[in-house]
Order: structure tokens, then C-alpha cells, then sequence
């Protein structure tokens, strides 16, 4: 079969993975990855990019030594800073590299799905400054939660759209994308926030992130000469799990805790499940242009999740980790938004960090069951906590 | 019907509609009526949570048919109780079929006098284990093609499909449009090979049908505008529209010899 | 005569600074001086505060070059991004350094002032990073408008004390500040916020921020071969402006350019002064321990002063600023209300920064008089916008 | 009156108020009644915006006073028509005298029948000026020494200080409390050489002053009392509590010697 995309091997992760997209995408997404493939191996493009993640998303991020946690925890605990970049999160990592991509494939325009805004901000802050058009859709719901980011996004330049299908959050909010890049693409870029999605998203989201695990690796050598135990990190789509642990998958001595949003509880209705945790619960299906688990009714419809973090709200998950998840490299972990708000107020007291709600699910999930962390942990600080204080505000007054 | 069969008395119109919209009750007598007014062949959508190939219109007709209790069991019942003389073809997205089950669902249509299968977000190159499936129970796998689909490309697809090649008129999503692009009848023209080829997306009126098989078409499919005319209850406008375009199909198939499929 | 304070000349600059508090200070302020001193010498100490600045505050904080803005205004700009500091501004850079000292000194509870919040927020994460009670004077009025950093600094364990005397902002909250001190300060450090106030602590901020222009030295030789023509910086109490100013102060051919705030114009009631231009329309005169440049009535009865920008929103400055702009070294600039709009939206589009309130009125200045920069200029970043998102909207709803 | 004139008659009772506090026009009677009443001195504070070394009780005095009018100018006019035969002093912070010029404001004291002053903010350190200024009117600068400050720079301020030494009773700000501590005690003991010495900050009763009298202070300095009581309008208890409190000052210092200042 002549296919338009030439490394299949990378197109699949086991049975994860691949292409499940109307034909219209294929050819772009087949470009997107060519060019992205022949950049990766351009050292003028890696160095540009090295660059602007240096001076202007402020990298490398701190392994902070957490002293006051380790001591609650019974065990030495880092904290990977990704809070401390531009933006407030981890998703610039990705933003920057996917932009410098389109920048150099002619692309004038970029568009973005957003649930919670960070990753609309994210988009929005590249695009102001590489020069792009720049059009961010946003589930009317969500508009309505996050105004902040909305606005922040806003005053970068960056226009809006309120999506009105479906759920109205994040979920529709990529369909949306993809049906405007469906005819789009020849001057447009269509920017995915996580390492989730049709090839070659998912492992060109991961390349990107996985700047912050090169780097923790590096860090906790010189800081302990050795490896930490474990690295727990939270997921959403995946990006900043298979960021942090992409480069640490050969240390097979390494455990690699992925924390999933446990919502309100591990139920679910027709329509809804109360959580988002589709690695741990969901099964196999296609979303997004991806064979992976996701959160689905026995007909195959899929279900609303649901998590206090907006960007754990996800009903479906990156099919790398789908695949590392089921060969066992990868462990399953749950918090719930109780043990969030724990981890929330725990790193807040105890280190002077207000994580973002999603990392404090990690950090909550540590909390918990300290022992799986080992006696040396790194746990990824994704992002940080100020978009989210109205949302705990609020929580907490329920 | 086998698809191959309707090829026969090309040029042909096929209809799509929303199977459930407004009600599953609705749909078999729906179905034989667009079939009485000159549908040569009947797509029926099963709606799904997140149709991204699909603009509002089909969109909403999609959350209107889910919430009226459609759902895959009941979309072969309908099916089955659509008894005209014409093809029937599933329309619907890869992640129904993969929760079914690929062979079951395959037998499901063969079972439900579906003979062909039309999945949007499925390229050749992930469709193997359907093909299987649909082999077995002798049910066509029909892919699209779209005017940025590059020649080898379109080659191979052409290769690949059974039934007929669905055309894809432009980028983007479903929907009605007002005229139909210079890239449609590219794409027309460039189509290697002898399959029957469709031209769908976008097509709404009786001059838009007649422009695709003019320009080489074998079909022309009528969607969105159906899906719209059925949510305002204007049923019999519908049946109007769709032999007012039978007709505009066949004047503009008199110019050119038809094609056995 | 004999003094607590042996290192009398540091007291003053010029005829400025000085001790001007009430006797049961001077012990506090003497053993807080010499305590500060023998610490930078003691190489132990300083690698503890260089380990915190890196792996906690995230330092070195990046200099980028603003090819965006620098295109706009026709010469080369670099940006000191003091935005990408945890918490979100300059501020912790003395914070971690007061801290530590207290801490050394056997101190267990800090307190500090705080107006938008900033600054408050900065001694929250140090206190619960070192283990200090800790709690922060906040005028009334400040309380109200400033909702989202309160919360952030409970968030953190530290209490909020509301000051409703005076004009109930933040120079009623330093005076509050100063009563708390002069009866806690045998277990009580007193983190004062900026380079101004009484001996040791404009020289004590301004050593502490000084690594902002350290590493902007070290960086912009690095990135062009030499010093830069021009550094701007914004000017509440002089904090971010000393800390890149002064290792630069030698070097006669770079042009120092502080930017207060000129509020909604410069004029001035009885009470209330338009704007926050002490050090340009200011008058000696004796405020929070220091003789300075102030805002007065003919008899010394301390103005409230005004600015969009809550940071530049007091009605004094640092003493050294005083000194070094009457020397003619530091160049007095305003920046009204409408030109920090102006450059707080215009970097936020150009560039994908959205500054803080405070730093944009150096961006606005730079906006308006990009003459005055010469070819190679530094503009310093003091902080991060997100904590002004709610006033922008308000002020341009007016 | 000189201070050291005053002293001859030790112990004494000093009180404080806020001028213009209600009103700049009630003051000189206020004075009047006070030294009527018992005062031996009266501190005629000068309100400012930013009274740091002061509570809640005279900061509220000071911001009754300044809407009301009270001024630098309209404070000398006060002071010079409360005219008693006891000695009057200044005090507040220091930037209303550098404001108006320390020549001109140690002039304008001389004129208006103040012969001391006490600046809460300016230790010996920063004195240097005003002190040359007071010199040339013949005005005494009184310096203040708290709990905290060492015996060395007790010493130094003792030296510098000249009518008599205001000793702070407490580490804190002005305010009545409720007991007198042991540290002041221990400052009076503490204090070198033979000026008289005042104890203030935190004096409120009768009792409280003949403590710090029998402790060996020259002065028993009451202040928040004075201003609380006339922010209610109670001046006639007010009066009563002076008498008291004189009273209570003089018994106390029947079993001392009287010192000669
Ligand atoms: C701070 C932060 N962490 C984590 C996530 C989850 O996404 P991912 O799993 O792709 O890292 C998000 C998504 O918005 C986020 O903002
Ligand atoms: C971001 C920022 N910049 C500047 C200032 C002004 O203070 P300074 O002059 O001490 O730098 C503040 C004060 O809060 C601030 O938050």
C-alpha cells in the first residue's frame, strides 16, 4: 500500500497510535511530519529552538531539592519546576517547537484547541511573538470558567472562537480545530496541546516535551549521582508525563507513575463519567485521530469527563502511554479531587509553590502513598496554581 | 442491493440522511420515500458523539438522533426495516465500528441489508483489519478522496476501495456550499482507474448534481441539505428536491456514456 | 558620639538615607546591619542563597532579545525577564535573601507590607519555604482590590492583617509594620519589600536584587560584546530599578533611566497626589526612616499617591535613587497611566509577554522615547502581568 | 517656663496631647485646665500623617486634627495662646520640622513659649542638625532610651539629651497598658548620669505613675489616657485623673530625695 507517511514504524505504539483521520488531514499531517522529521535533524532549527526555550521560556527549569516535603514524605522528594515557565506550564515546551515547525513550513496562521486556557495561552504567547495569525477554540463552557485566560490570551493577539457543539469543552474543541485545518492546512497550522492525537502528534509533542526529563536526568545525576526511584508525574493528554518520562523509559529500574484525574468518583452516567481517568478505566477506541483508551459507552460514543483540573478533563489519553501502560513500563495511579485539593494546599504550605491543580495531583497522589515513590523521587511541578485559585475558591466554598 | 448492481444505471444520486433524526421510528419510512423519489442509493449516518468530518448541520443532527435513543443496536433494526430495492450504505465513524467489533459489525450490515460501508475518519492505511471484516460478509469498503490528495496517493486509494470512490468536492467538513470548485472537477478528472466514482460535500442543489456528473462524475451525493430540510420537518420539499435532482442527474448523464461498475 | 551603627558611611548616600526611626528600632536595625554584613562575607551563607535563587527562584532569569519590539522602535532591545522569577516578580530575590538572614539570625516570624500583593506573596513563599510564621500588613483598600494575591499568601500559611488606619494603603501598612517591629523584634524579622526605609535596608534590597544586574552584564556582553547603551527600569520604592542599576553605576556610558508612574496626571489635591513621582516631583523630606524625595504638603504631612500600577503606588523611593538621580547618574522618566497601557499591550503582541503593570510603564516610556535608549538598550521586566489582568479590564471599561 | 526649672519640684507629672485634636480653637483652654489640673509639663504633640511610633489612640487624635485644621502654622498660634506658667513642649516627627526648616521651626517654638522638644523619630545619630538649630533658641532637644537600648548607647544618649531623658517604658508604640514591666525598672536603674529622667509609653493610672516614681523615675509621662478621654469629651474626669495622678507622683515621692536638674 503507497501511504504517504514513510517511517510507519513511528506511526504506532504497539496497537496504539496511528492515523484515524478523514482524508482530507492526511496529506497535512503527512507533511507536518516529513518536515517535522527533517528538522529534528536540522541544527540550525535546533539551535533556533534551543534558543527561544533558553531566552524565552526561561529554560532550564530548577530540580528543586523539596525539604520541608521530603521530611513529611520520609524520603527525598525533587520537584521538577516546570511552573517556572513562560506561560505558568510545561505547554510553551511543545508551543515553541510546533510553531518554529510551521514557521519554517510557510504556515501563517496556527490554531489551537484550548480546554482550561493554558494551552491557548501558550499558542497565543508563540504567536504573538513568531507572527502568526492566531485563532483559539474554546468549549463555551470553558470560556465561561476561565476568563482570565481568555484575556490573557486576548491581549497576546489571539482570537477566541466559542465552540457551541457537542459539550461545549475541551473534546469538541478539537473537533472543531480539526475540522477548520481540514480546510486550512495550506496556510495553517494546526498546534495540538498534547501528545495525544493522530501521528504525528503524538511523538512530536513528546520530542518536544521531553526536554524537561533531559534535563531532570541530568540534573538529578549531578545533585545524587544516580536515578531517582520513581518519577510521578500527572496526565491529562500525556504531554507532560511522556515529557518528563520519555527519557528515562531504557532505566528500567525507574518507575514511572502516571496520575490520572479520579474526579468525583470512579463512576459514570450515559453521557458522563465522573473522572478522566481513561488510561486506569477506559478502554480501547479512537479519538482524535488515535487508537488509544478513552472514555466511551459500549456503542462506542464518547463520554464526558470530568475533573476539578481542566486540563486532566480529557476522555481519552496520548497512545504512547496507552501502550507503555499495558506493557507495565508505565504505572496507572488515580487521585481523586480531594486528593488534588490535599496536594494543593500541602505544596502550597509546605515549599511557598502553588502547583497547578493538575500537578497537584501528582503531588496529592504522592501524599497518599508515599512508599511508591521509593527513596529518591522526582515529581513533575507541570505548572502552576494562579489560574486555579477561583476554582478552589469555589470548591472549598461547596 | 450490491452497490455494483446500481452502478449499472449510472449516473446515480445517493442521498444521505441521520439515521434516528428526529426519531428512529422515523427513519425506515423515511428512507423508502427518498428511495420513491429517485435515490439510487441511501447513506445511513449513524451519529456519533464527535463526527469531526461533519459541519453543524450533520453535527446536530447527529445530537438530536443520539438523544431520541439511537444507538448502534437500534440502527440495525431501522436498517432492517428500510426495505427498498436500492443499496443501502452505513456512513458512520471508525470508533462505532471498533467498539461493535469489526466482524460483527460487519455481519450486522450484511444481516440489515447494508451492503457497503462509508467511514469518514478511516484511510486505507488503517482500514486493513476492516476490509477483512467486510470481505467476509461481502459488504464494500468505499474510501474518499479529496482534492489535496496527491496522485500516488490517489492511486492507491482507488486501488484500495470497493463500490465506488467517494470524491470528496473540498477540504473541509460536510455541508451545503454555493458552488462547486475548479479543485472538484480536478480531482474528478485526475482519478486514475475505471471504479464508479461519487462526488459528495457540499452538493445541495439540482445544477450542483448535474455540474459533478458533467464534469465526470459517476454520482453525485446529497447530504447536509437533506439532514436540513428533515430537522424543519419539510418532508415533502425534501422529496421534491431529491427528484428535481434525479432528474438534473440524469439530463447531465445523457452527454456521456455510463459506466459499468 | 557613639552609634550602633559602625558602618556609618554605608548610612547614607549623600545627604540621603539614614536612620530616621524610633529608638527601640535602632538596637533591631543596628544587629540587622551587622548581621547582613558578616553574612556576605561568609561564603556558606552565600552559597545557600545562590542554591535557593537557582533551584528555587529559578535564576538566572533569561535576557531576551525582543526582536519584535526592537524592530518597532528601530534598535536593538533586550528584555530582563524578571517575570519568569517563582511568584511572579523580582521580589523573592530579597525575600529568599532577608530570610535566610533572619533565619541565621534565630528569627521565627517575619512580617512585611505589602500593596498589590506582590511583595507579600514573595515573604509567603519564603516563610513557608523557611518555616516563619508570618504574617503581612495589607491596607483595607488594598485588601479589597486585590483579592487573588491575599488569597495566595493564605494559601501559603501566611496571615493577612488588615490595616484600616491612615489612608488604610501601603504606606500605612509599612507604618503598621514598623509598630509590630518595634515590640517583636527579639524573634521578629522585619522583611521590608524595597530599597528604601531606614538603614540597613536600602543597601541590604539593593545588594540582594543586584544579581538582576549582574547576570544581565554578564549576559548582554555575552549575546553582543558589550555594555548597552541604556537600562530602563521601572521605580516603585527602587527595588528592581537598584538591583539592575548598580552593577552598571561605573559604567559612566550606560544611561540610567528610572520610570515612575505619573498616574492620571501631575498634579496634586490637598491630600492625594495624581501620581506616584516622588523621585521627579518629589521634595526632600523624611518618610519610613529615610530622608529621601518624597510627596509632601508644605508641612510635611505625607500625600497619598496614585498609579494604575498598585507597585509604583507610593510616595517615596529609595534613598540611593535620590542620591544617584540628583548626581544627575539616574535619568528621572514618567510614565503615565495611558503609557503603561500602551506599553503593557503592545509587549503583550509583539512579544507574547504580558508584563506587569509596574514593568510596563518602562516598556511604555521606552514606546514613547525610543530616542532616549541609544542603539543597545536593557529594558528590566520587574514581574508578570497575570496579577493585573482584573484592573486592566476595569480601566479600560471606564 | 525652662524644663529645668520644673525639675526643681520633682517628681513630676507630664501630659501629653494632640494639639488641634478636637478642634485647633479648643486647645489653649485644654492646656489651660490641664496645667490647672496638676500637669507639671505639657507635650503639645504636632499631628502627622504618618505617626509611626504611635497606637491607635493618638494616631486616631492625629487624623481628628488634621481635618480639623490643625497645621504647622496654626500649631504655633495654639501653642503661644496657651499661655501657662508651666513649661510647654513639642513634640513630633521629624519631617514636619525639616519641612518648615529647623532654624525657623526651633524659632518658631522659642516664640510661641516652647522650650523643649521630643521627636520620637530622630535618635542622637541623625540629631546632629536640629540639635545646632534647638542651640540657637535656647530649646531643649529630649531624646528618648527604651528597654532594648544597649548601656553604652544609653550612656551616649544620656550624654546628648538635654531638659531630660524620655524613657520609653516599653518596646512598641504609645498606648495605655496594664502593667508596668520589670524592664522598665530596669531601665530607670540602668540609666547613667543625672538627668532627670521621664518615663512614658503606657501610663495610665495613678498607680502606674507612682510605680515608675518609686522606681527612681523624675517624671511620670501619661498620654493615650489624656487623648482617649478627651476623643470622648469627658474633660472634667480627665482633669480629675491629673489630679489623681499627681497626687499619686507626689506621694511616691515623698521616700526619695528630689533631684535638682
Ligand atoms: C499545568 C498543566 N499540567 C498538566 C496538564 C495536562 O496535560 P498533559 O497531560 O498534556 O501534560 C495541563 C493541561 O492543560 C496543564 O495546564
Ligand atoms: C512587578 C513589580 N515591579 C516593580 C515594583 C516596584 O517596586 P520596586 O521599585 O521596589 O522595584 C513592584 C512592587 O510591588 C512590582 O510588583
Amino acid at each position: 500500500m503507497h501511504s504517504l507517511i514513510s517511517d510507519t514504524s513511528a506511526v504506532k505504539f504497539g496497537r496504539y497510535g496511528g492515523l484515524f483521520v478523514p482524508e482530507t488531514l492526511v496529506p497535512p499531517l503527512a507533511e507536518l511530519a516529513k518536515a517535522y522529521q527533517r528538522l529534528m535533524k536540522c541544527e540550525d532549527f535546533k539551535e533556533e529552538l534551543n534558543l527561544a526555550l533558553k531566552t524565552f521560556a526561561g529554560r532550564p527549569t530548577p530540580l528543586y531539592y523539596a525539604r520541608n516535603l521530603s521530611q513529611k514524605l520520609g524520603r527525598k522528594v525533587y520537584l521538577k519546576r516546570e511552573d517556572l515557565v513562560h506561560g505558568g506550564a510545561h505547554k510553551l515546551n511543545n508551543t515553541l517547537g510546533q510553531a518554529l515547525v510551521a514557521k519554517k513550513m510557510g504556515k501563517t496562521r496556527l490554531i489551537a484547541e484550548t480546554g482550561a486556557g493554558q494551552h491557548g495561552v501558550a499558542t497565543a504567547i508563540v504567536g504573538a511573538n513568531l507572527g502568526f495569525e492566531t485563532q483559539v477554540y474554546m468549549g463555551e463552557v470553558d470560556i465561561e470558567r476561565q476568563k482570565m485566560n481568555v484575556y490573557r490570551m486576548q491581549l497576546m493577539g489571539a482570537e477566541v472562537i466559542p465552540v457551541r457543539s457537542g459539550s461545549r469543552t475541551l473534546k469538541d474543541a478539537i473537533n472543531e480545530a480539526m475540522r477548520d485545518w481540514a480546510s486550512s492546512f495550506d496556510h495553517t497550522h494546526y498546534l495540538l496541546g498534547t501528545a495525544a492525537g493522530a501521528h504525528p502528534f503524538p511523538s512530536m509533542v513528546r520530542d518536544f516535551q521531553s526536554v524537561i526529563g533531559k534535563e531532570a536526568r541530568s540534573q538529578i545525576l549531578q545533585a545524587e549521582g544516580r536515578l531517582p526511584d520513581s518519577i510521578t508525574a500527572c496526565v491529562g493528554g500525556g504531554s507532560n508525563a511522556m515529557g518528563i518520562f520519555a527519557p528515562f523509559l531504557e532505566d528500567e529500574d525507574v518507575r514511572l507513575l502516571a496520575v490520572e484525574a479520579g474526579g468525583r468518583g470512579l463512576g459514570k452516567t450515559d453521557r458522563i463519567a465522573d473522572h478522566g481517568a481513561s488510561l486506569g478505566l477506559g478502554t480501547d477506541g479512537v479519538l482524535h485521530g488515535a487508537l488509544t483508551k478513552i472514555l466511551q459507552d459500549p456503542y462506542g460514543q464518547i463520554l464526558e469527563s470530568y475533573s476539578v483540573a481542566a486540563g486532566l478533563d480529557y476522555p481519552g489519553v496520548g497512545p504512547e502511554l496507552a501502550f507503555l501502560a499495558e506493557k507495565g513500563r508505565v504505572l496507572t495511579k488515580i487521585a481523586d479531587d480531594k486528593t488534588a485539593m490535599r496536594g494543593f494546599h500541602a505544596l502550597s504550605k509546605l515549599e511557598g509553590i502553588i502547583p497547578a491543580l493538575e500537578s497537584a495531583h501528582a503531588v496529592g497522589y504522592a501524599l497518599q502513598e508515599p512508599e511508591a515513590l521509593g527513596d529518591l523521587a522526582i515529581i513533575n511541578i507541570s505548572g502552576r496554581g494562579d489560574k486555579d485559585l477561583a476554582t478552589v475558591m469555589d470548591y472549598e466554598n461547596l | 442491493m450490491k452497490i455494483s448492481e446500481a452502478f449499472i444505471a449510472a449516473p446515480l444520486l445517493i442521498v444521505y440522511i441521520c439515521a434516528g433524526d428526529p426519531t428512529p421510528a422515523a427513519t425506515p419510512d423515511l428512507v423508502r420515500r427518498l428511495a420513491a423519489a429517485g435515490a439510487d442509493i441511501i447513506e445511513l449516518g449513524l451519529p456519533h458523539s464527535d463526527p469531526i468530518a461533519d459541519g453543524p448541520t450533520i453535527q446536530a443532527a447527529a445530537q438530536r438522533a443520539i438523544a431520541a435513543g439511537m444507538n448502534t443496536d437500534v440502527y440495525f433494526q431501522v436498517a432492517a426495516e428500510a426495505d427498498v430495492a436500492i443499496p443501502k450504505v452505513f456512513m458512520g465513524y471508525y470508533n462505532m465500528i471498533y467498539a461493535r467489533g469489526l466482524d460483527r459489525f460487519a455481519g450486522d450490515c450484511a444481516r440489515s441489508g447494508i451492503t457497503g460501508m462509508i467511514v469518514p475518519d478511516l484511510p486505507p492505511e488503517e482500514a486493513g483489519p476492516l476490509q477483512e471484516a467486510c470481505a467476509k460478509f461481502d459488504v464494500d469498503l468505499i474510501f474518499l478522496a479529496a482534492p489535496n490528495t496527491p496522485a500516488e496517493r490517489l492511486k492507491m486509494i482507488e486501488k484500495e476501495t470497493s463500490g465506488f470512490l467517494y470524491l470528496v468536492a473540498r477540504t473541509g467538513v460536510t455541508g451545503a456550499q454555493s458552488d462547486i470548485l475548479q479543485s472538484t472537477r480536478d480531482l474528478i478528472a485526475r482519478v486514475p482507474g475505471s471504479k464508479p466514482k461519487a462526488v459528495g460535500f457540499g452538493i445541495s442543489t439540482p445544477a450542483q448534481a448535474a455540474e459533478v456528473i458533467a464534469a465526470g462524475a459517476d454520482a453525485a451525493i446529497v447530504g447536509s441539505v437533506c439532514v436540513d430540510l428533515i430537522a424543519r420537518g419539510e418532508v415533502e420539499r425534501l422529496e421534491q428536491l431529491i427528484r428535481d435532482m434525479k432528474a438534473a442527474v440524469k439530463a447531465a448523464g445523457k452527454s456521456k456514456a455510463p459506466i459499468v461498475g
